[in-house]
């Protein structure tokens, strides 16, 4: 096994009703994405607490996305717009304190986007990792 | 400390092609709780399930965990073989290393490091479970329909043909709603009055059906199965018990100039009437705002006439308290109003009219007595122009009319078109449409029939201007087939207007915690799925309240709304999801921001008393989640600040135990 | 410097403390040394006469303590507001936090108030009274012969040169003359801190946020933050930490801090002010403020009662969070 | 007596740093001051004290105690203490110093804190006398003279000189290694200064207070006393005072899990805090009253009572600064007991 070469870990939150359906379909249609992108299956992406995200970080990840319904689809109607006002202003503060932006995201993916889920993980993953090791955010007891 | 059983699935080769089935096993037995790990070809089979059942009784499992296909697909199945082997089906969780891992990874090695990594996740989640058990509640056995339109009618009857009692609030003096105003109906040109008025008849005679005319609901509380609903009974300075219906203080009623709101005020009515003959409640009720006896005390002629003594002048407005078990809305539908439409002169000419006045005047019991006569002057008109999609499809300019199509318009306007051209074949008409919309059965026959049989002049077009001129109108517009400006002389302009929801729908979805949309159209549980239910539990949509639909649509949305309605009347206790919101009270600040967020108004408040550490009592205000109504979304859980508020199934201890597992 | 007087103030608490409309009084206790002025329950006339003060040094925000107040104290509280203080009053109510019943709440008029560490800057260390004379405040120190004569101006604390309103939005009430809401240069700085570089920012939060001892003094200040059990104290949350153990947990502490209170804030600055350490709390929460009111339009927690916070609340067109960056089309 | 020109103030820093860690109070730039590590360039701050207290180097906020490492289900433990090399903490008031035979007392007797005594063997202090004392100092009241610290080198600073004069065998070890800075001073100019504050000791606003109403044996007398009601009522319950007070050395310990294994450290807590002495059956300081006498009974009564009338307060006035509501250990002494002190 390659030790040195450098492997983002990016945590990806998806609701159970769109995002993760529309993982399963990515995996159907046997779309690839990188493996450093591990889900975590929420009822719905406004389930997703800052704490969580920032909890993440701190155990090592290096990139976390936020993936919902399509606004206006939410399976509970107003969840995903709840998620839209508190990850905005969550990550204007991130940004804020000199966080890198491309660490963050949310992205709107619905069960028929299995393509979609495969492409914005692709892409997240490659941002991520031109950013590097998470050093900004980083609790180095938590370092192997 | 759980005792978890890890089951590893080969899934065939799906899993086990790309992901090394036996090291994963191997190196999950090492996870802390995990007492046994095994793997097997399909663990979905009736094989793969007993080996689990078996190994919850050999190693005494109190956790399970499953690396498979997505919990989308098998998550029941396994939740069901640990109910058989006597476990809370909610210890399972699932590690999907399918669809999230073999089918997307094709390295046998990188696939396999992700199996342990997610399968970690998921026995760091299920340390975390506790069984859940779904909360019940009980029913109760009554139904309530608020609208007495064709949707409501229909509702209600198919509710109570089951055997259970329901209630209609109809907020005018009958039942009936649009459709009572109609002449004939589309594709097939019965006769309004003629189908809907034995309805009328069956709601009235029907010993389940309650009907509260003239009423309005004021408050809504409870959930599911439960809801406690406030009717007024607005006084209608008539004994409804006793009036029979037989109109002779009508007759005799001195104030004989109000605007009749049924014809849309194409005529009037007395101070006191009876909307129109076939009525039900076939009651008389005195408008307060018109009658002298009411407004001054001058007058009395109904009393002194009613036979039946049925007239009360100091009749209050009466409030009903009833609890009911699911609620259904048909509040229906309204034309927009044509003031924004000053082009088509609506307000200056008396000649420009809307559709639904010209179903008025083409009715047989309507101001003209069915005779095709212009407003203005009572003269035959020999041109007429309709025009389809006025304040519909209006994107550009939303402040004015609305984006959506109003989808009854094109075939109402073919039905006036070809009715007119069947009576008056002297008359020429033409119809102005941006485009003729006509799915559904028999309805593009019924338009190609207007076209072709009764040679109505369709012109793709719209219409820029009509100015009143003399005894005509002047019709400026465009036909953009032939792309030129046309100018027709007509008698008579009919405007297709948008149909917008009642307005008593907004603060109606309030009390119901109903969600809407920006156009106030009622939102859909699900738009393709749960078409007819609300997404707050308990409530159910009929009819043009929740978009824009003909008769035979609205009447099978009523029907499918009844059938959900029965379905849950049928039951004796509800049971829930138990993966609910909760909240933990003695964390809980009671600052309401939860509340704020809960789509389903799940959450409500309660002062409570608490013993303080220091033996001092002390009263604070906390919240209650009430599991039958809760969908377990978990807004409520960021949205608390405290953290008081948690999601069973999806605690925030359970999902910081699967970051942590997957950023080891 | 401030228009009202104690003896005002006193006249006032003392009729109604007479009147047995209200049974004691939420003001401000003499300290040693004419600035360091202790919150006080005062319960009786004797009391007020003794130990109550007003002046230039009465920042202290009253509104929190009503939380514990009205459920300890019998009958009902007198409690003196500043404008700034009001809205906090009304965000508490918004949240259900107190009994409005209990409380008697007297508006009063506020020029602004003095930072005791701008004070010391001019007339150095060793002070030993303070005492307001017009526009002036006359400031006697071991070190000097004769008192230091400062200018009332050039002390104000950040929070009131930066005022957002003179204009009390709630009281029983007023004394003295009701003030309008201010145009303020409150966000000028977070501006700038956003016109640095990301690398900028992370170097000025890094040094600021290292400071923290995590006393807790700006949680336990802010009338915002008055959960039953905080999520840093609750060991069930995951994130109870005593100490700033590392970078991380001092970032985590103050973004979820300023996270929670996001919408709920009125920007009254007890934080800064309170902070022993000098960490300027406030441009987080002002942040957040100015962040609201940019991407969800102008939004002024505690202005009314009643008021839907903007992050319980949406409207479909919302911009979406990876906008947040592109509309202000800056470097990345 | 030692004399360094003030002008080779950075060079004695540098030829200190040569051998040991050299920590020191440095300003910050909103006008406190911090200790820091010296490095070439870094100027030692004019700041009567710093924020928080040099407790710290030997009693830190935060400090490992052990490590955890779990692998599957195996658990390996790990002792994190090494042992620690020499430091210097230069600039250290007398209050300070003071504060660390406070400190002594509770982590040297038995059982002794092997984590603490590693780090206070290797410390050594030199402390600096107070010229410009604060309106909040009191240290008079605890029977320290702030012109004549103790540590393990004392100095002096004059208009153009620092004056030193090792105390103790590390001290002199430690001038010794910088004698090609240090000439022979006369004490004459460290009289005329402590002369010199003296008189302004003598005029502090707080001189006349007085700890005759405390020491062990008082807490019959001074435990009920009506007044810690009123003088509780507004505290918040934050931890300000205890985090920046010298003498506080209550901790609690935690386990922090990393996801691979588990950190027990330890961390300051605070008297003031609700959660403080909770235990199994609950907490035995119910109210905010209960445990903020607790925390001037315990500086006044019950640690004198405990160690030969040793007060665990050296009246350095950080609390007086730092409180968001100005309630201190001042007003308490004022109050409590019949003291008016005025």
């Amino acid at each position: 096994m390659q030790v040195n070469e450098y492997k983002p870990l990016i945590v990806a939150f998806c609701c159970n009703w769109c995002s993760y359906a529309g993982a399963d379909l990515a995996g159907n249609n046997r779309l690839a994405y990188p493996a450093d992108v591990k889900i975590i299956r929420v009822p719905c992406s406004c389930r997703v607490n800052p704490m969580f995200i920032l909890r993440a970080f701190q155990r090592g990840a290096d990139g976390v996305i936020i993936c919902g319904c399509h606004p206006g689809d939410c399976h509970y109607t107003s969840g995903n717009y709840y998620t839209r006002r508190r990850m905005a202003a969550l990550f204007s503060m991130l940004d804020f304190l000199g966080i890198e932006r491309a660490r963050t995201r949310v992205e709107w993916v619905s069960a028929a986007e299995g393509a979609k889920f495969a492409a914005t993980m692709n892409d997240f993953a490659e941002k991520v990792a031109a950013l590097g090791e998470n050093k900004r955010l980083e609790d180095l007891r938590c370092k192997k | 400390m759980q005792r978890v059983g890890v089951f590893v699935c080969w899934c065939g080769s799906n899993i086990a092609g790309t992901v090394d089935v036996q090291a994963v096993s191997e190196a999950l037995k090492n996870e802390p709780g995990v007492v046994y790990s095994a793997n097997y070809q399909y663990m979905c089979s009736q094989a793969g399930q007993e080996m689990i059942k078996a190994a919850v009784k050999e190693h005494r499992l109190t956790g399970i965990v499953v690396c498979s296909c997505s919990p989308r697909m098998h998550e029941a199945t396994f939740r069901k073989t640990a109910a058989a082997a006597g476990l809370n089906p909610y210890m399972v969780e699932i590690a999907n290393i399918r669809e999230q891992c073999s089918w997307v990874h094709k390295d046998m090695m990188t696939g396999t490091e992700k199996a342990i990594i997610l399968g970690k996740a998921a026995i760091a989640k299920v340390n975390l479970n506790a069984p859940l058990t779904p909360g019940e509640s009980p029913v109760t056995k009554r139904a309530l329909v608020i609208g007495g339109g064709i949707a409501g009618i229909q509702t209600a009857l198919d509710i109570a043909d089951a055997g259970f009692p329901v209630d209609i609030v109809e907020k005018q003096p009958t039942i009936g709603g649009k459709m009572a105003q109609l002449d004939k109906t589309f594709p097939t040109l019965d006769c309004a009055a003629c189908i809907l008025t034995p309805k009328m008849v069956d709601v009235a005679q029907n010993e389940k059906i309650r009907i509260f005319s003239y009423s309005e609901v004021t408050d809504v509380h409870g959930f599911v199965g439960n809801f406690d609903v406030k009717i007024k009974k607005k006084a209608r300075y008539v004994k409804e018990d006793i009036c029979t219906g037989c109109g002779a203080c009508v007759e005799k009623c001195p104030m004989k100039k109000v605007p009749n709101e049924f014809n849309l005020g194409m005529d009037n009515r007395h101070a006191i009437y009876i909307p129109f003959a076939q009525a039900v409640p076939k009651v008389a009720t005195i408008d307060p705002n018109a009658c002298n006896m009411l407004k001054n005390g001058k007058c009395g002629v109904c009393a002194k006439v009613c036979a039946a003594g049925a007239i009360d002048y100091k009749q209050k407005d009466e409030i009903i308290e009833e609890k009911y078990g699911a609620i259904v809305v048909a509040t229906g539908f309204n034309p927009i109003s044509m003031d924004k439409f000053d082009e088509f002169a609506y307000s200056q000419s008396k000649d420009v009219i809307t559709s639904l006045e010209f179903e008025r005047l083409t009715n047989a019991a309507g101001p003209s007595a069915g005779k095709l006569l212009r407003p203005s002057d009572g003269k035959h008109p020999h041109t007429i122009v309709f025009v389809q999609c006025v304040g519909s499809r209006c994107a550009a300019c939303a402040e004015k009319g609305k984006e959506y199509c109003s989808k009854i318009c094109c075939m109402y306007t073919a039905k006036h078109a070809m009715l007119t051209r069947d009576k008056y074949p002297d008359t020429e008409v033409y119809v102005f449409y941006i485009d003729a919309r006509t799915p559904g059965k028999n309805f593009d026959e019924f338009y190609r029939r207007a076209v072709e049989e009764y040679g109505v002049k369709y012109i793709k077009g719209m219409v820029g201007k009509v100015v009143p001129e003399g005894d005509k109108l002047k019709v400026q517009a465009s036909d953009l087939i032939a792309n030129k400006q046309l100018h027709i002389d007509a008698d008579l302009v009919v405007l297709a207007a948008a149909i917008e929801p009642d307005k008593s729908a907004r603060p109606l979805a309030t009390m119901l915690t109903a969600s809407m949309d920006t156009n106030d159209f009622f939102t859909e549980a699900h738009p393709k799925l749960r078409p007819v239910e609300s997404p707050t539990a308990g409530v159910f949509l009929s009819g043009a309240c929740q978009g824009p639909k003909d008769i035979p649509e609205t009447v099978s949305q009523a029907g499918a709304a009844a059938s959900k309605v029965i379905g849950l009347l049928a039951k004796d206790k509800l049971t829930g999801n138990p993966c609910v919101a909760s909240s933990n009270e003695l964390m809980c600040n009671g600052c309401s921001t939860c509340e704020r967020v809960c789509p389903y108004g799940a959450i409500t408040y309660i002062d409570k008393e608490f013993r303080m550490p220091d033996r001092t009592t002390k009263i604070r205000r906390v919240a209650v989640v009430n599991p039958a109504v809760c969908q377990g979304c978990g807004a409520c859980t960021v949205a608390c600040p405290s953290g008081a508020m948690d999601l069973n199934g999806f605690k925030n201890s359970q999902i910081m135990a699967e970051v942590d597992a997957i950023c080891k | 410097m401030q228009k009202i007087t104690r003896e005002q103030l006193l006249e006032k608490a003392c009729a109604l403390l007479a009147s047995g409309e209200v049974s004691c009084v939420l003001g401000w206790g003499a300290g040693e040394f004419g600035y360091d002025v202790t919150p006080t329950v005062f319960k009786t006339a004797e009391e007020l006469k003794e130990g109550f003060v007003f002046g230039d040094f009465c920042g202290v925000n009253f509104s929190k303590y009503l939380v514990s107040k009205t459920q300890k104290l019998e009958g009902k509280i007198l409690v003196f507001l500043k404008p700034c203080d009001t809205y906090s009053f009304n965000q508490l109510l918004t949240e259900h936090r107190f009994d409005r019943e209990k409380v008697y709440a007297v508006g009063i008029p506020c020029e602004g108030m003095a930072d005791i560490a701008k004070v010391k800057a001019i007339a150095g260390e060793g002070i030993v009274s303070i005492e307001a004379k017009g526009e002036k405040l006359l400031v006697t120190t071991l070190y000097e012969d004769a008192p230091v004569e400062i200018d009332a101006k050039d002390v104000l604390a950040e929070r009131c040169v930066n005022c957002k309103s003179k204009k009390h939005v709630a009281y029983d009430e007023l004394l003295g003359e009701e003030g309008d809401v201010l145009d303020s240069a409150r966000f000028d700085e977070v501006a700038r801190l956003e016109a640095m570089t990301p690398d900028e920012r992370f170097a000025f939060w890094q040094n600021e946020l290292s400071k923290c001892i995590r006393c807790n003094a700006c949680r336990d200040a802010c009338p915002a933050c008055t959960c039953e059990k905080c999520v840093f104290d609750n060991p069930n949350s995951g994130v109870e930490n005593k100490s700033p153990a590392n970078s991380f947990e001092e970032k985590m502490f103050h973004i979820i801090r300023a996270f929670h209170v996001a919408g709920r804030c009125t920007d009254c600055g007890e934080c800064s002010r309170v902070c022993p350490q000098n960490i300027p709390l406030h441009l987080l929460n002002r942040k957040f403020i100015k962040d609201i009111n940019e991407f969800y339009g102008e939004y002024q927690a505690g202005a009314e009662v009643g008021a839907r916070a903007p992050l319980v609340n949406y409207t479909t067109e919302d911009l979406e969070p990876g906008e947040v960056f592109d509309r202000r089309g800056e470097n990345a | 007596m030692l004399k360094c020109s003030l002008d080779k103030l950075q060079a004695l820093f540098a030829k200190i740093a040569e051998n040991a860690k050299l920590y020191l109070p440095i300003d910050n730039s909103d006008g406190t001051a911090s200790y820091g590590e010296w490095s070439e360039g870094t100027a030692w701050s004019n700041a009567l004290n710093t924020t928080k207290s040099p407790k710290d180097f030997f009693f830190p906020q935060t400090e490992d105690l052990m490590k955890f490492k779990t692998e599957g289900k195996n658990i390996e433990v790990i002792d994190v203490r090494r042992e620690c090399e020499d430091f210097v903490i230069f600039g250290v008031r007398a209050c300070d110093v003071k504060s660390f035979d406070i400190l002594d007392r509770v982590f040297l007797t038995e059982p002794r804190d092997s984590y603490y005594a590693m780090k206070r063997a290797h410390g050594i202090i030199v402390s600096v006398a107070c010229q410009k004392p604060a309106e909040t100092c009191f240290c008079g009241t605890f029977g320290i003279d702030a012109t004549e610290p103790a540590g393990d080198v004392t100095a002096w600073k004059s208009e153009d000189a620092l004056y030193l004069r090792a105390n103790t065998e590390k001290g002199s070890a430690l001038l010794d290694k910088l004698a090609d800075l240090l000439e022979e001073g006369s004490d004459e100019a460290v009289t005329a200064q402590k002369e010199k504050t003296k008189k302004i000791l003598d005029k502090l606003p707080l001189k006349e207070l007085t700890t005759d109403a405390f020491g062990g044996g008082k807490t019959k007398e001074l435990f009920d006393d009506p007044a810690w009601d009123a003088l509780s009522a507004t505290c918040l319950g934050c931890g300000t005072c205890t985090f920046v007070c010298p003498t506080c050395q209550c901790y609690d310990i935690k386990d922090f899990n990393t996801g691979n294994g588990v950190v027990r450290y330890r961390c300051w807590d605070s008297c003031m805090y609700s959660e403080f002495t909770r235990m199994a059956h609950g907490n035995n300081r119910l109210t905010q009253k209960e445990r903020f006498r607790q925390r001037f009974m315990h500086k006044l009564v019950y640690f004198p009572e405990n160690n030969d009338g040793m007060f665990s307060c050296v009246g350095c006035g950080r609390c007086l600064a730092k409180c968001p509501i100005s309630m201190n250990i001042v007003k308490v002494m004022k109050k409590i007991g019949g003291n008016k002190g005025e």
